[in-house]
């Protein structure tokens, strides 16, 4: 990618005591996209969003943004501005000196430090709370003075650490519309860290997935949803059923495997030709029935109904084989009247399209 | 029908039984009888001070027209701002280092500069006694001209007041948001804009208590500034002090009534901007 | 019903200073039933629940337990345990300490003690860490410890008080199915509060949806989301799309309405006969497509699609009609290459089954 | 290739810069300087006291052999047990009072309660004197049978005390969880069974760090002793004040030090048993 924005190339932070944070981690995000770094809490990806910003140094690697090695440039001197996990509005500052304060300290004339503060606050929908003082404002609008202070300084990289974590359900949605239309209207590069994967899928055009410091598979969402490249990032990005098998053949892309509770299964693999493997499959691509069902090609097994969890929209249903798999499905209850329509202890017959399964190497 | 249980017999009152308000009562006599005396008779026409004959305030006229008692006075206040804005600057700076740096034995150190704190005052007193007989600095201020004359004092009492200040300001520090100062950083400014703008605003209630604080410890202090001063120097407690020991009289009442106050509103006044608050996480 | 172990007649609660906290509320709780009192914080369903146990006397009604008025029986008196939101372990007892607190404070034998402190131990799996003082432990253990306390007391109602807040969410579903497991090995009444919709419509037998102290529906979980009473009970348990309309003609059961950007529909109603009403959609039942449907009796409209938001398993669309009318749906990702289908900007029909709309009062 | 920033250059830091370090250096001299003098000098040979001439702990044994020095610590320590439990005991009550009852005026009582932590030791003193005086109770003690002869003492000790025994277990109680209380009692407890198993034992580090530092508080005090003994009653501060007045001796250094450490250990402990706990919160 030549036109990457920002090029993270092999970085690493060893922390003093021996502790790995970041290892060995290249990324490049192109101009203008919408990037997600994602993972489990105390998976780097924070640590690496903060040697983007310059407030931690790499120990090891280099980071390139807008072209230039950034490996002398403290932090108030990089074209990336941050959104913090606690907002870090001024307590003391009103919002507009709040969202001023970067012109100030950086010496731009007065006038034109007056009608960019300005821009900004109408920009985040705040004009009219400019002379308010933090402690008089909710959660949502003091993001809005963090999202406005750092916009205001165009940086060319505007990086957001978990920035709806600490809102409430109800807030979310509304403001991760917002930042998609954000992020679309100020044509500005986001780098977002979250543990939250309904927030990378609905809003990234990419994600990266870390896990233990280390960058476990970069893509779009759906690619991550549907092809995840690893058991863990099967796991971690939705639920899945995970069925151990043993591979007896291989030809090609099509493998021949023996599969815990369903017996002989022909199915595709880009990556395994042998040993045991994972067949990932998520519990919405399950169908469940009563009967048997006839069509040849698909993949199906017996069992009892072991819980079924009502939540209105979707029903959530357990159900074991004779051979002690539990298999996770989600149903969603199309018609008023339907409802999962099993009751636990029930027989019923689950089944699902091969192109449906995964295989994941172990 | 509902709702039968009586008042104070609820289910979560140990009851407001006969022998707590009993308590109560010996307490308030026991804690605030002394004070209301005091206050009282500070306004009390009798000269002997002993039997009530009516309200007057001329114990205070007659008090402010003491010069002895003035000249102490103005000796507590001098000395009290000086060591209060030293002590302020010490202990803010201390403050900060404590909070700041990683340095070897820091939690020692944080131990030990609160030892004036808890050290009795007697000790401490004769502490400093021993030090400035032995480092000369006491014959070396006698004959100086006023205010030098007070250093002594003064530098005894930054000695005892600045760990308070330290330790009100460190306690504040506690509730510094670190992302406040980083996003200082981000949005351009340098380390001394960030100290100035955004590090130094947020201490500032913690500093103007601990001011306070070291201002009404200053003033009240008897027995340290008993063996720090010289025989020529005296203040406000050590004045009181000599004349009660010839009897107590309405004037010492009047003075003593006057130093009450100003403790009582400068405190009120520091535990008012102690007061955890809600802006402070930023 | 006369087998009512907790019947709660026209009880209010009135705080002084005035504020009513529970007004008028009347609920028979069946034998062995898991009840759940649902609704959004300051609805007084916590304080109907300290009510039963005691912690609160009402202003106004009764309250019967297992036959018996209970408004001279103070909460050590009853025949109510219950668990604590913050759990309220005991901070300076061992958990064995803990558990048979309440059989040492009433004079149970030590022997009887002793062995029934070590079955309630045995039922939530805590034996093993007997000696442990709570601080050591996580929140869950916490939590069961609580539940062990209280069962050991064998009460004929078990009161839970937002018992699944505390845990992060991986906890919460484990919890969720141990709580239904423990209410049918115990065979006692749980009372559950909550404000969770999924936890109300997961474990439940039957629900009591709250809202400004009094009870709007009380109803099986199914029924609450397929036929809700009110607008209120509608958009509290679960998303729905409420479209306004004016009812032109009313014939037995069917009325005919003129609704906002759908033109004029037919639809059966229970309640209303005239005047203005909301038409209730829940966005699973909505179905999307790029050609007008051609089966005659759906509802159908034309839109442009303004959001789409990808998470995984399913697919939130936002569809704006040339009215202006916003509907949202949710599209289940059943196979692995489709998606939602649809782009932002896209024209697109969206459509659904007349059966599926619900006409509630304004 | 990256990390080229130097350590100690870090974003973050002020740097350890030179003066800082002068600062720190100068700090420590001022404060630890007068208190080792006085530790050191209880260990010194010479019998002036005024250069070093070798380590000795003579001196321990001369102070330990004086028996007006020991009467007087016997007297203080006596004092000190006394005044401690009563305190604590009124202290706790009044902490457990004001935590849990409204009653009118509670704010402004709250406030008068701490008036004895801030009032000048000097007013205390006078104000005790004169109420001493005016009530009869001073020349009553005056010749009973030891320890009747403390009585005065004790009161005036304990007025000053139980005020910060009630804020501490206050402090503590703040941090309870009430659903502790409504859980026992739903557990089937009485009200006397809650407060004896889930109350106490929860208030028990404050109880103990509070008498913890009534008793340093008791042991140390000088000014407000002074005022309300009489002639004949001598505690240990006010011994080592009449022995400083002729003169600092290696003996009085000696028994200073034995002060200071019976009070940094009751300080260490009390303050490590009011650290906030995990287990607190249940």
């Amino acid at each position: 990618m030549s036109e990457a924005i920002v090029s993270i190339k092999n970085v690493s932070k060893r922390f003093p005591g021996g502790v790995v944070a970041v290892d060995n981690v290249s990324i490049d995000i192109a101009q203008n996209e919408f990037f997600a770094l994602l993972g489990p809490s105390g998976c780097g990806k924070t640590t690496l969003l903060r040697m983007i910003s310059g407030l931690e140094t790499p120990t090891g690697g280099q980071i390139m943004i807008g072209g230039e090695d950034m490996a002398l440039t403290p932090p108030n001197k990089r074209p990336t501005n941050m959104v913090f996990q606690s907002y870090a509005v001024f307590p003391h500052m009103t919002v507009e000196d709040n969202v001023s304060y970067g012109l100030r300290v950086t010496g731009v004339p007065s006038d034109e430090t007056k009608r960019r503060t300005a821009e900004a606050l109408e920009m985040v929908k705040l004009s009219h709370l400019a002379a308010r003082k933090p402690d008089q404002m909710s959660g949502g609008q003091r993001q809005r003075v963090a999202l406005a202070r750092a916009l205001v300084k165009r940086p060319k990289v505007l990086l957001l650490d978990e920035p709806l974590s600490a809102l409430d359900a109800k807030l979310r949605d509304g403001m991760r519309m917002e930042l998609t239309r954000l992020q679309e209207t100020v044509g500005i590069t986001f780098i977002i860290v979250t543990h939250d994967q309904d927030e990378a899928l609905s809003m990234a055009s990419r994600i990266a997935v870390m896990d233990k410091g280390a960058v476990q598979q970069i893509a779009t969402p759906s690619e991550l949803y549907e092809h995840p490249a690893s058991r863990f990032v099967a796991d971690f990005i939705g639920k899945v059923n995970l069925i151990d098998a043993k591979v007896l053949r291989s030809v090609g892309k099509h493998i021949s495997c023996e599969a815990k509770g369903l017996g002989k299964l022909d199915l595709e693999s880009t990556g395994t030709t042998g040993g045991t493997v994972s067949i990932a499959v998520r519990p919405e691509k399950l169908k469940i029935g009563k009967a048997e069902p006839k069509a040849a090609n698909l993949i199906k097994v017996e069992g009892k109904v072991r819980d079924v969890a009502y939540y209105g929209d979707t029903s959530h249903v357990v159900v074991s084989t004779k051979d002690g798999l539990d298999l996770s499905i989600n149903v969603q209850n199309d018609s008023r009247e339907g409802g999962a329509g099993v009751e636990r202890g029930q027989k019923v017959w689950v089944h699902w399209s091969p192109a449906d399964s995964l295989v994941l190497a172990e | 029908m509902a709702a039968t249980l009586k008042p104070g017999q609820g289910p979560l009152d140990y009851g407001n039984r006969w022998w707590l308000k009993l308590l109560f009562g010996f307490i308030f006599f026991m804690l605030y009888v002394p004070i209301v005396t005091l206050v009282a008779f500070s306004f009390n026409s009798d000269k002997r001070g002993i039997v009530w004959r009516g309200f007057t305030i001329d114990n205070y006229a007659k008090a402010w027209k003491n010069d002895a008692l003035i000249e102490a006075l103005t000796n507590s206040i001098v000395i009290a701002i000086i060591a209060t804005i030293i002590a302020t600057v010490i202990g803010a700076m201390v403050a900060i280092m404590l909070w700041r740096f990683r340095f070897p034995f820091k939690g020692a150190y944080e131990g030990f500069m609160a030892l004036p704190i808890v050290i009795p005052e007697i000790c401490m007193g004769v502490a400093l006694l021993l030090f400035f007989n032995e480092s000369g600095m006491m014959s070396a201020v006698v004959n100086t001209p006023w205010p030098i004359n007070l250093s002594n004092i003064i530098i005894a009492h930054v000695a005892f007041c600045f760990p308070f200040v330290a330790v009100v300001v460190r306690s504040r520090l506690v509730g510094f948001n670190r992302q406040l100062e980083e996003a200082s950083k981000d949005l351009g400014a340098s380390e001394w804009q960030t100290f100035w703008k955004v590090l130094v605003p947020f201490m500032m209630p913690g500093l103007v208590a601990g001011a306070l604080l070291a201002f009404t410890l200053s003033l009240d202090d008897f027995v340290i500034t008993f063996f720090t001063s010289g025989p020529e120097t005296v203040t406000f407690p050590v004045k009181v002090y000599s004349l009660v020991r010839r009897g107590v009289s309405p004037e010492i009442n009047a003075a003593s009534t006057v130093l009450i106050v100003i403790t009582i509103v400068a405190t009120v006044l520091a535990m008012k901007l102690q007061a955890p608050e809600k802006s402070g996480k930023g």
